[in-house]
């Protein structure tokens, strides 16, 4: 190629040296590699209690299979089309840093018809089997057990249908079970997502949304709120106790019962303290006079293993901060301030404690 | 190009006894019980006929170039899309109400 | 009267006439000034937006972090959200088109040059306006997405814990409810601008299929924008109405729904991806050919799959809303049209690698920030795809995979793009070379910072880690990932201070340009660096798709390039160095009444969420006179 | 049209566009295809929230509120504004400016009885008990509503602008494209009533 300097810009590109692209796109192809395994590893990370990848019922396994053909598609296309640019950058980069001649290729039709038909086929054959199961997902199972689902700011409300059994934030099912859940809102729109069992959904005011969960293995099954819903979203959890039939029976059956009189003492003080301050303006006691519907139900607050929209671990020691002062453990909490706002003293704590944990 | 004749006067005068007399059969065909069921279908054509009237004689779309047609056409065309699909799913998802 | 008569004569005020200085910035109507404008602004909301991020980032670090309180994170998520999106990648885009428009498609300036000033100084205004929550009791804190009822009901406002009890924080939401209304009046306005510039303003042989990509582009996101910005306007203004003044639009009590919101939201908001997205393809369809030395292939497929992006933008927004009970139907639609708007984006990827193919690449820093785009952005298109199984983006919706996506698209695409543009183009804006050496290093810490900040997102996603949580809790197997992307955020944080370093260094120090710098394409190169305030001497009349190449280069037998023995940038004349005016060619004179008419809108805002309406009065007072002056300016040049 | 050569000195290129066409009327027209979504949505809004099932009980539905016969003659009254818009053009074309001035006038004078007649009835609705926060139905009449008017209302100023300017000669035949402008706009505002007449009142 004959010098060209006519203009002075000219002779600028001819002198600019190049660093070797090379070893660059091997890195850069490196950070890729890296990134697909990770989400491969992702899928038996250990101690992933919501992990997407791990189902452990029908249709979460039938959105998992879904994925595995979607994702296995999408990492041999990825390979293929950053393959080609690796290539493309490698085979192609100016040697020497002197510009090269191309050949001036516009256009190639053949081939721009087939790298639009080829995706077209691909897609039309991924959305068969996704818009059969959109479908799936939506028919009413059989024999499903219905329990309605209210969510509230900052925690989750449970009724089952049939037999008018309330719970907060833990839901017991029997395994293998298909679970239709009532979803509604007092509030804002939350959604409702254990991910081993089945998707989320919306949980929208105004609407009556439905979901099906089901798990085939018995097991704790964590979820929590996926649709922002202010200031405590990251703490309105929850928990799916997934239990064999007759021991799902058992609990039912012990749920439907009052809460048994306390016995006396310390525990009866907390009673008198419960059911004549604020505590019965919010909340229910099944065979006695609380009756509030504000926040959860408490008749059988004793058998929960976590309270606060399934934020901290039932014991005596978190109750007691709890009531102390809720919205410094939880921001935004409804629940009033024990010391703030209730004025409570630490013995009517110690009394309300005690007759929180008799209610078995 | 952009000049082109305009219609007289009297046309406009004309397309406006038009537009009136249509405004009067609208409010005739409301006031009519037995056409209660057939409302929506007698109103609506009547409806276009006078957008139509307007933008294409009082606004010119009839005589000006394309282009100012397709770039209102496009508006209109994207807003009957968008908003037929959101009146359809959202009276047709069940709610409480 | 007779004053009045004599000021609707001349004008208020005599029309400034300085092009240079302090003061001639706040007058200027030159579209180059107007984009240094745009682009400046926009990269100081990078850095506040960028802020945020890195304190979301310190926060989400380790669990239960206790760096900022809920109340704080959730305003700077959606404070950072807003900012990138309408503060940051739109008006970054807008920088371009208002600086190049003109350039290469051969005019002297855009059609409505005051109305380009307005649009700008309504952006500003709008952008501080959003800004000033966060000294007037908080800013908003109800996501980008803003869902009703949260953000509109002031039931639902947040609580604060103060000394004399629980207090709710009125009006965060109202910032963006009204901010985001004065920033789409500049969208639109610079929308309508563009669509005009382009198709009319045009140099003589420069037919449709003769425009450069980046201009196709252009065109696109303008009629997109065109389209869209009305639909959230209405929203918006709903939500005002609901917020302000005790409307039922999205208030379950009153028969609302705030699925509407959903709605409306979406159909914006997906053409609003397009927007993002479609200015940075367009910088690599320009960037490509130049560091091959290869026309862009397919050039016809490009602009129609372009196109067709902006069609089928619409008719996928109900793909956010997969797990709002839409019901099968609705849901099956929108899941195969959201399959299918991956194809014109594959067509797009496919012939930008034809482009290298058996080119000569040369890898300098814009096209190296091209090839990071055209990388990463085929990780957000695939996993963009998988969100299309809607069973499984009954999984996906809502986690970081989601979070993952959007910024491998609008970081590794949009902003990777933006880039690109900025180190194409900054020698023809300030006339010298930006550093080589530190434009590499800040794509590799940034491609590196990048992939570290938003792959592992990928991850947390499929581990059920739910987006727009102000703390995770130890045991979920979150930690080590979220601290990785910590790393990377400040990395990425670490190559933007490389480049302010380099961008302002190679100001002063940079090896000096030319008119032509990287043996180019298009119409832009053919003028000195930087252009003149006439932009082209003489108007060029262009003969071929990439003019200025054909002017310098034939082609032999076999089709490879020969050089034209006189083709070529314009050499230095007598006219370098002089001014339009003395060349006797007749620019727009610079205005005030652009930023007075502005300052309006901000006013008008206040006096509304505050319910002050004599401030609202004032506010429509100073828009209206600024809008009487403008018409009433001597029209000595510009007409309208 | 004027396509002299592209010489030095001829810098602003106002009246040899690309496309043969006036800048402002393309910008015009694309903003028109803009009001389109805008209106739309509204009216969408309505359509979706002046449903028998939305509207709570106890509150006016619309057919025990709307006053047809009044809507009627206000909404004639509107549409009659178009024929004086296009008379005041047709006048301005010609050069005629008093008798442009006079039609310009008249289709003021008959906008501001259409926003004379809306404020009326809005003032009857509310005493009826139909107000903003009454019901969806309440929300989305007045936003619709009212958002048109003050499309009107703004329509209104700009004409009393053009009279002012031709009063003080800055109003030619030579700008006739000005008040073919406003025009447009105000025949847009037109027919968007044209529509919200049928839908909203008569079809309910």
């Amino acid at each position: 190629m004959p010098p060209v300097s006519r203009s002075p810009s000219r002779s600028n590109v001819a002198s600019r040296p190049d660093l070797p692209g090379s070893k660059g796109i091997r890195l850069a192809s490196l950070c890729l590699t890296l990134l697909a395994v990770g989400i491969l590893l992702a899928a038996c990370a250990p101690n992933a209690p919501q992990d997407v990848l791990d189902p452990k019922g029908p249709y979460a396994e039938k959105a998992d299979r879904l994925w595995d053909l979607t994702f296995g598609t999408a990492v041999v296309v990825f390979f293929i089309v950053e393959g080609l640019l690796v290539a493309a950058l490698f085979l192609f980069r100016q040697k020497g840093g002197k510009p090269g001649n191309p050949v001036q290729v516009h256009h190639n039709t053949k081939l721009e018809i087939g790298w639009t038909m080829v995706p077209v086929i691909i897609l039309a054959a991924l959305a068969v089997p996704s818009t059969a199961a959109i479908f799936e997902f939506a028919a009413e199972p059989e024999n499903a057990l219905e329990v309605e689902v209210t969510g509230k700011q900052w925690w989750w409300q449970y009724r089952y249908t049939e037999s008018g059994v309330m719970a907060a934030n833990e839901l017991y099912i029997p395994v293998g079970r298909p679970i239709r859940l009532v979803l509604r809102s007092e509030d804002v729109i939350h959604s409702f997502w254990v991910p081993k069992l089945g998707g989320k959904q919306d949980v929208v005011p105004g609407h009556t949304n439905l979901l099906n969960i089901q798990a085939s293995v018995p097991g704790e099954y964590f979820g929590q709120c996926a649709e922002y819903c202010g200031l405590s979203h990251a703490n309105m959890r929850l928990r799916v106790f997934a239990v064999p039939p007759d021991e799902f029976e058992f609990w039912l059956e012990s749920q439907k019962q009052n809460a048994q009189p306390p016995p006396g003492g310390l525990t009866a003080d907390g009673q008198r303290l419960f059911l004549e301050g604020a505590c019965a303006g919010c909340h229910a006691i099944g065979g006695t006079a609380a009756q509030g519907q504000v926040g959860p139900n408490l008749t059988h607050f004793a058998s929960r293993t976590t309270f606060a929209g399934a934020m901290f671990e039932n014991n005596t020691e978190n109750l007691r901060a709890w009531l102390r002062d809720a919205p410094d453990m939880k921001p935004g909490a409804k629940m009033p301030s024990g010391t703030k706002e209730l004025g409570l003293s630490d013995n009517d704590i110690d009394a309300l404690i005690a007759y929180l944990e008799s209610l078995k | 190009m952009a000049e082109h004749e305009h219609p007289s006067e009297l046309q406009y005068i004309k397309v406006g006894i038009v537009l009136a007399i249509i405004t009067i059969a609208e409010v005739a065909v409301f006031y009519v019980p037995p056409l209660a069921p057939l409302l929506t279908w007698l109103l609506i054509p009547m409806m276009v006929l006078k957008f139509a009237l307007v933008a294409l004689w009082f606004m010119h779309l009839r005589f000006d170039n394309k282009l100012f047609r397709r770039l209102f056409m496009t508006g209109i065309f994207f807003a009957l899309g968008v908003y037929t699909v959101v009146i359809v799913t959202l009276v047709t998802k069940t709610s409480n109400f | 009267m007779a004053i009045a008569a004599q000021v609707m004569k001349r004008g208020a005020l005599r029309r400034p006439t300085a092009t240079r200085g302090l003061m001639s910035w706040f007058t200027t109507v030159d579209h180059k000034r107007i984009g240094i404008l745009y682009g400046t602004t926009a990269f100081m909301f990078f850095l506040l937006g960028g802020i945020e991020a890195l304190v979301i980032r310190v926060q989400l670090a380790r669990p239960n972090g206790e760096f900022v309180s809920a109340d704080l994170y959730n305003q700077l998520f959606t404070t950072h959200g807003v900012t990138m999106i309408f503060l940051v990648v739109m008006p970054f885009g807008a920088a371009f088109f208002n600086y190049f428009i003109p350039l290469m498609i051969g005019a002297r300036d855009v059609a409505f040059p005051r109305l380009n000033a307005f649009s700008y100084w309504i952006f500003l205004f709008g952008g501080l306006f959003i800004y000033s929550s966060w000294f007037l009791g908080g800013a908003p804190d109800s996501g980008w997405f803003n869902y009703a009822p949260l953000s509109t009901d002031p039931r639902f406002a947040t609580e604060l814990f103060t000394d004399t009890g629980r207090v709710a924080a009125q009006h965060r939401v109202d910032f963006y409810l009204l901010g985001l209304q004065i920033l789409g009046i500049a969208s639109m306005m610079s929308a309508a601008n563009f669509i005009v510039t382009i198709l009319n303003m045009r140099a003589p042989g420069m037919t449709l299929l003769r425009l450069p990509v980046f201009i196709w582009m252009t065109l696109v996101v303008s009629f997109l924008l065109l389209f869209a910005m009305p639909v959230i306007a209405v929203a918006l203004f709903q939500g005002m109405f609901d917020s302000l003044f005790g409307a039922n639009f999205f208030n379950v009590a009153g028969g609302g729904d705030p699925l509407l919101w959903q709605h409306m939201f979406w159909i914006f908001g997906h053409p609003e991806v397009y927007i993002l997205i479609l200015p940075a393809m367009g910088i690599v369809s320009e960037v490509l050919p130049v560091f091959s030395r290869k026309p862009l292939f397919g050039y016809a497929a490009i602009v129609f799959s372009g196109i067709a992006i902006g069609f089928m933008g619409w008719g996928v927004w109900a793909h956010h809303m997969f797990a709002a009970g839409l019901g099968p139907v609705a849901n099956a639609a929108f899941g195969i049209s959201t399959m299918f708007i991956a194809v014109p984006t594959g067509v797009k990827i496919f012939n930008w690698l034809a482009t290298l193919w058996q080119g000569s690449i040369r890898f300098a820093t814009p096209l190296l920030f091209s090839i990071g785009f055209v990388s990463m952005f085929i990780i957000g298109g695939l996993s963009g795809v998988t969100h299309a199984i809607v069973v499984h983006d009954y999984q996906q919706t809502d986690t970081y995979y989601i979070v993952a996506h959007f910024h491998y698209v609008l970081f590794g695409g949009a902003i990777f793009g933006l880039f690109s543009g900025v180190y194409y183009w900054y020698p023809k804006i300030y006339g010298r070379l930006m550093n080589e050496g530190m434009g590499k290093l800040h794509f590799w810490l940034m491609f590196i910072g990048f992939n570290l900040a938003f792959g592992p997102f990928h991850i947390l996603g499929l581990q059920g880690m739910p987006r727009r949580t102000y703390q995770f809790y130890p045991g979920y197997g979150f930690d080590f990932w979220n601290m990785v992307s910590t790393v990377g955020a400040f990395t990425i944080a670490v190559s933007t201070a490389v480049f302010m370093v380099n961008f302002a260094r190679s100001k002063k120090n940079g090896k000096k340009a030319g008119a032509d710098p990287w043996d180019a394409r298009t119409l832009e190169w053919t003028m000195p660096s930087p252009p003149p305030d006439y932009n082209f001497l003489e108007i060029p009349r262009v003969h071929h798709r990439d003019d200025f190449w054909h002017r310098k280069y034939s082609e032999d037998q076999k089709g490879r390039p020969v050089p034209v023995p006189v083709g070529g940038a314009e050499t230095p004349t007598e006219a370098e160095g002089k001014t339009a005016h003395e060349l006797g060619i007749h620019m727009p004179d610079p205005s005030y009444w652009p930023l007075v008419a502005a300052i309006g809108l901000p006013l008008m805002a206040y006096g509304v969420m505050y319910k002050m309406w004599w401030l609202l009065g004032a506010g429509a007072v100073i828009l209206v006179m600024g809008l009487y002056g403008w018409v009433l300016e001597p029209a000595s040049e510009e007409e309208h | 049209m004027a396509t002299e050569a592209h010489a030095v000195g001829q810098a602003h290129e106002e009246h040899h566009t690309s496309t043969g066409l006036s800048n402002i009327k393309m910008a015009m027209w694309a903003f028109l295809g803009s009001e389109c979504l805008f209106f739309g949505a509204l009216i969408s809004t309505y359509l979706i929230y002046s449903r028998p099932s939305r509207i709570l009980p106890g509150t006016p539905m619309p057919s025990d509120i709307y006053d047809i016969p009044y809507t009627s003659v206000s909404s004639f009254v509107l549409l009659m504004s178009s024929v004086t818009m296009v008379l005041a053009l047709a006048a301005a074309q010609r050069g005629e400016i008093p008798k442009m001035r006079l039609w310009l006038l008249a289709t003021a004078t008959l906008g501001m009885t259409f926003i004379g007649g809306q404020i009326y009835e809005f003032t009857t609705f509310a005493h009826e008990g139909l107000k903003l926060s009454t019901s969806t139905f309440g929300t989305s009449f007045f936003v619709l509503t009212g958002f048109h008017g003050a499309h009107v209302t703004v329509g209104i100023l700009m004409l009393l602008s053009l009279v002012g300017l031709s009063h003080v000669g800055r109003l030619e035949q030579k700008d006739a494209y000005k008040v073919e402008m406003i025009g447009l706009y105000w025949h847009f505002v037109d027919i968007v009533w044209v529509v919200i007449f049928t839908v909203v009142y008569l079809m309910t």
